[in-house]
């Protein structure tokens, strides 16, 4: 019955263990799927490349769905599984930053970092920015606290905001994801860069 | 060079999902970014200057309870991502040293944008309390309502961005 | 490239219409199985005597919290200083879960009578909650032994003096700071403020 | 040729799954009821019942005295069986509890194992069972706080 480190009194060892395994499996996983590559990941604002969306929504569905069905066979409870919380002025604004970070770096963190394994300078570059950028986001705090804890609205899960039951709702975000995929591919076709792909 | 191609994506994708539903299952929390880095800052500044560390109203937080800021499940999470990514690397035969950029811009140009783009994505990701791996993903894994918005809001603003920035890929 | 696609559509999709039609809501529902909350149910060592409570609350203990099940306007008449009112029908509250569902101190229910605590217990414990206690006989119960109860009888032994000093004790505090006027009352019960998440996540 | 042999893999998946879900369904020993059904249905006490009421009954009804065997309670009713409280889901009582006509009224001399059966039985889906109860509402302060009106609480102490 998960989750297991809470539930069992495991010392914290374990649990920094645990962690640094499914790190390794985050990190084999990201470079599989070529996301230590900021061409290809570009490639997703360009259409060339839609490598980022196939596997960013077959991940999320895969855990959200696997979840699930975990929990209906009694095996995880979702009450002690972490949501993150809400603050929706903090959220928007900072996902805009992200946005405007990603074109410009071609890396998010995690691909940063999974770029950076493998020997990407560019990739050691955007994670040093990274660091000014925590070191900054530290240093003026105090000046955008109210920002970063305005309109708070707690862990709020999707189906409570939209009153529909969670499976239900993730039966929606499949078929949304497929039609994605169709559409992705399309693209791909439609605004296909031989000379870049070619070279990744 | 023989290089090995990239797994398929949907499988890569299942392949990154289970990692998701393990961390899900074993720690009851999702993945994390952002936050590794976020760790090592705080645990550089610690060592730098200690006193300034303690004053901080956003520093202060991570030295409450005594120990080091990098034992902590991100942080050992970040590490393992990295020998993940090598053992990836190593047995697709992609490890190699180089500077990843479209042939067009010069490598100073490339290393500067890396830099601004890294100020700017781990500052956002302070602000909205996760990445792309910690809110997006493993957020809409856990169907919050953070995680549909912060990936609504990055890849929109991507987009957008994608425009002026049009120059630096293609 | 496209065979991919098509393969990992219809399995999603598959597992999606799964999803959609599972019988029943596990997430919702009791952890416990029917068998081991009946067990439970059925022990004695889930009950704390007035006389215990009372203890609990002149010494200010941190390893128990008191919960009143009750409304809130039966609350606000009277209570057990220091308890934390949960309303029976406020028990599903997701901002209360933190404060229910923790491994650190154990949640002792009462009401007016056993009723409403016992439901809140077999709530608490079915959902799969730590720790959970009822206060044997509830607030009338609390009444009679800790208000009323007087020493009749002719020697006293320590340890009834013991007791009888403890109620004394518990019955001032409950008439003192019941009696406090509504405004001051409200800043006290306030401090007991809703407890953050325990559970860690994100990046932060 | 090759797709619909990958999707033989992806069907079989499916199929195993469809049957895990129908095998945890049929399941007894496990809680199917959200947990809010049962807060509500005892939000305006219509699960309770008195023994006046309950002898003006017309439709169908069934006793169950939760006590021991040990202690043998005075009060006899028709239609009643004893089912003490720790046999209440073993096996031959969850028979007598299926195939009783009617309304299940649950009785025991202290309300709280009356009360924690109740919830037991109502998460487990079975309708209409009831709490038989002398008092008209039993979770009633019967007692009256009298304020202390020369209470006055040192600043310091708050």
């Amino acid at each position: 019955m998960g989750p297991l480190t809470i539930l069992s009194e495991f010392p914290e060892w374990i649990n920094l263990l645990i962690a640094f395994c499914i790190g390794i499996g985050f990190g084999f996983a990201l470079e599989q799927a070529g996301f230590s590559s900021s061409r290809k990941l570009a490639g997703m604002f360009y259409g060339y490349d839609t490598t980022v969306l196939k596997v960013f929504f077959t991940a999320a569905i895969v855990a959200l769905a696997g979840s699930q069905l975990l929990s209906f066979f009694g095996l995880l409870n979702l009450k002690l599984v972490f949501v993150n919380p809400y603050y929706m002025n903090a959220t928007i604004i900072g996902g805009i930053i992200m946005g405007a970070g990603f074109i410009m770096g071609g890396y998010c963190p995690g691909t940063g970092i999974s770029a950076l394994s493998i020997g990407k300078i560019d990739a050691l570059i955007f994670l040093f920015g990274g660091m000014v950028g925590a070191f900054l986001f530290a240093e003026t705090y105090p000046y955008i606290q109210t920002i970063a804890m305005e309109n708070y609205k707690g862990p709020m899960r999707i189906e409570e905001w939209m009153g529909i039951s969670p499976e239900i709702f993730t039966l929606i975000l499949i078929i949304a994801a497929v039609a994605l995929f169709w559409l992705a591919e399309h693209a791909e076709k439609k605004f296909s860069r031989t000379e870049i792909t070619t070279d990744l | 060079m023989n290089k090995t191609n990239y797994m398929n994506p949907y499988f890569a994708g299942v392949l990154l999902g289970l990692v998701l539903l393990a961390a899900m299952f074993l720690s009851g929390r999702g993945l994390g970014a952002s936050g590794g880095i976020k760790y090592t800052v705080v645990a550089l500044v610690g060592a730098i200057d200690k006193q300034h560390a303690m004053e901080s109203a956003y520093y202060s937080k991570y030295f409450e309870n005594g120990e080091s800021p990098l034992k902590n499940w991100l942080a050992l999470e970040v590490f393992g991502m990295i020998l993940g990514g090598f053992i990836s690397g190593a047995l697709s035969h992609r490890l190699k040293f180089k500077i990843e950029k479209s042939p067009k811009i010069s490598n100073n140009k490339r290393l500067l944008f890396a830099f601004l783009g890294g100020v700017f994505f781990v500052y956002g990701a302070q602000l909205a309390r996760g990445c792309t791996s910690g809110a997006a993903l493993s957020g809409m894994a856990v169907l919050s309502v953070a995680g549909f918005v912060t990936m609504i809001a990055i890849f929109g603003s991507a987009y957008i961005f994608a425009w002026f920035f049009k120059s630096l890929w293609i | 490239m496209m065979d991919a696609r098509i393969k990992y559509s219809v399995l999603l999709v598959g597992i999606g219409i799964i999803l959609a039609f599972l019988p029943f809501n596990a997430a919702e529902s009791f952890r416990l199985k029917p068998t081991e909350l009946l067990s439970k149910s059925c022990s004695e060592d889930i009950y704390f005597s007035v006389d215990q409570v009372a203890r609990f609350m002149n010494n200010e203990d941190s390893t128990v919290q008191i919960i009143d099940v009750r409304s809130a306007k039966q609350f606000h008449e009277c209570n057990i200083p220091g308890s934390i009112n949960i309303p029976f029908s406020d028990l599903l509250n997701p901002l209360w879960q933190p404060t229910l569902n923790q491994k650190e101190v154990k949640n002792i229910f009462y009401g007016n009578s056993d009723q409403t605590a016992s439901y809140a217990w077999t709530i608490a414990t079915g959902l799969g909650y730590p720790n959970n206690f009822i206060m044997k006989g509830g607030l009338n119960e609390w009444f009679e032994t800790v208000m009323n109860s007087q020493f009749s009888g002719e020697k006293i032994t320590p340890a009834e003096n013991a007791r009888f000093e403890t109620r004394l004790n518990a019955r001032r505090t409950f008439t003192q700071i019941n009696s406090l006027p509504d405004s001051l009352k409200t800043r006290f019960f306030n401090a007991k403020m809703l407890k953050e998440s325990m559970l860690d996540g994100g990046c932060e | 040729m090759h797709l619909y042999k990958n999707l033989k893999i992806v069907i079989l998946v499916i199929v195993v799954l469809l049957i895990l879900v129908i095998i945890r369904n049929s399941d007894q020993n496990i809680f199917k009821r959200e947990v809010k059904t049962a807060i509500e249905a005892v939000q305006t006490n219509s699960n309770l019942i008195t023994p006046d009421q309950l002898q003006k009954r017309t439709n169908p009804y069934l006793v169950i005295n939760l006590g021991s065997g040990d202690r043998q309670d005075s009060i006899q009713f028709q239609h009643s069986v004893q089912i003490p409280f720790e046999n209440l889901l073993d096996k031959a009582n969850r028979q007598v509890l299926n195939e009783a006509e009617g309304d299940l009224i649950l009785f025991s001399v202290d309300v709280a194992t009356a009360s924690k059966a109740w919830v037991i039985l109502n998460q487990l889906g079975y309708k209409n069972v009831m709490i038989l109860t002398s008092e008209e509402n039993p979770d009633e302060l019967k007692h009256k706080f009298q304020p202390d009106t020369t209470v006055r609480l040192e600043q310091d102490s708050i």
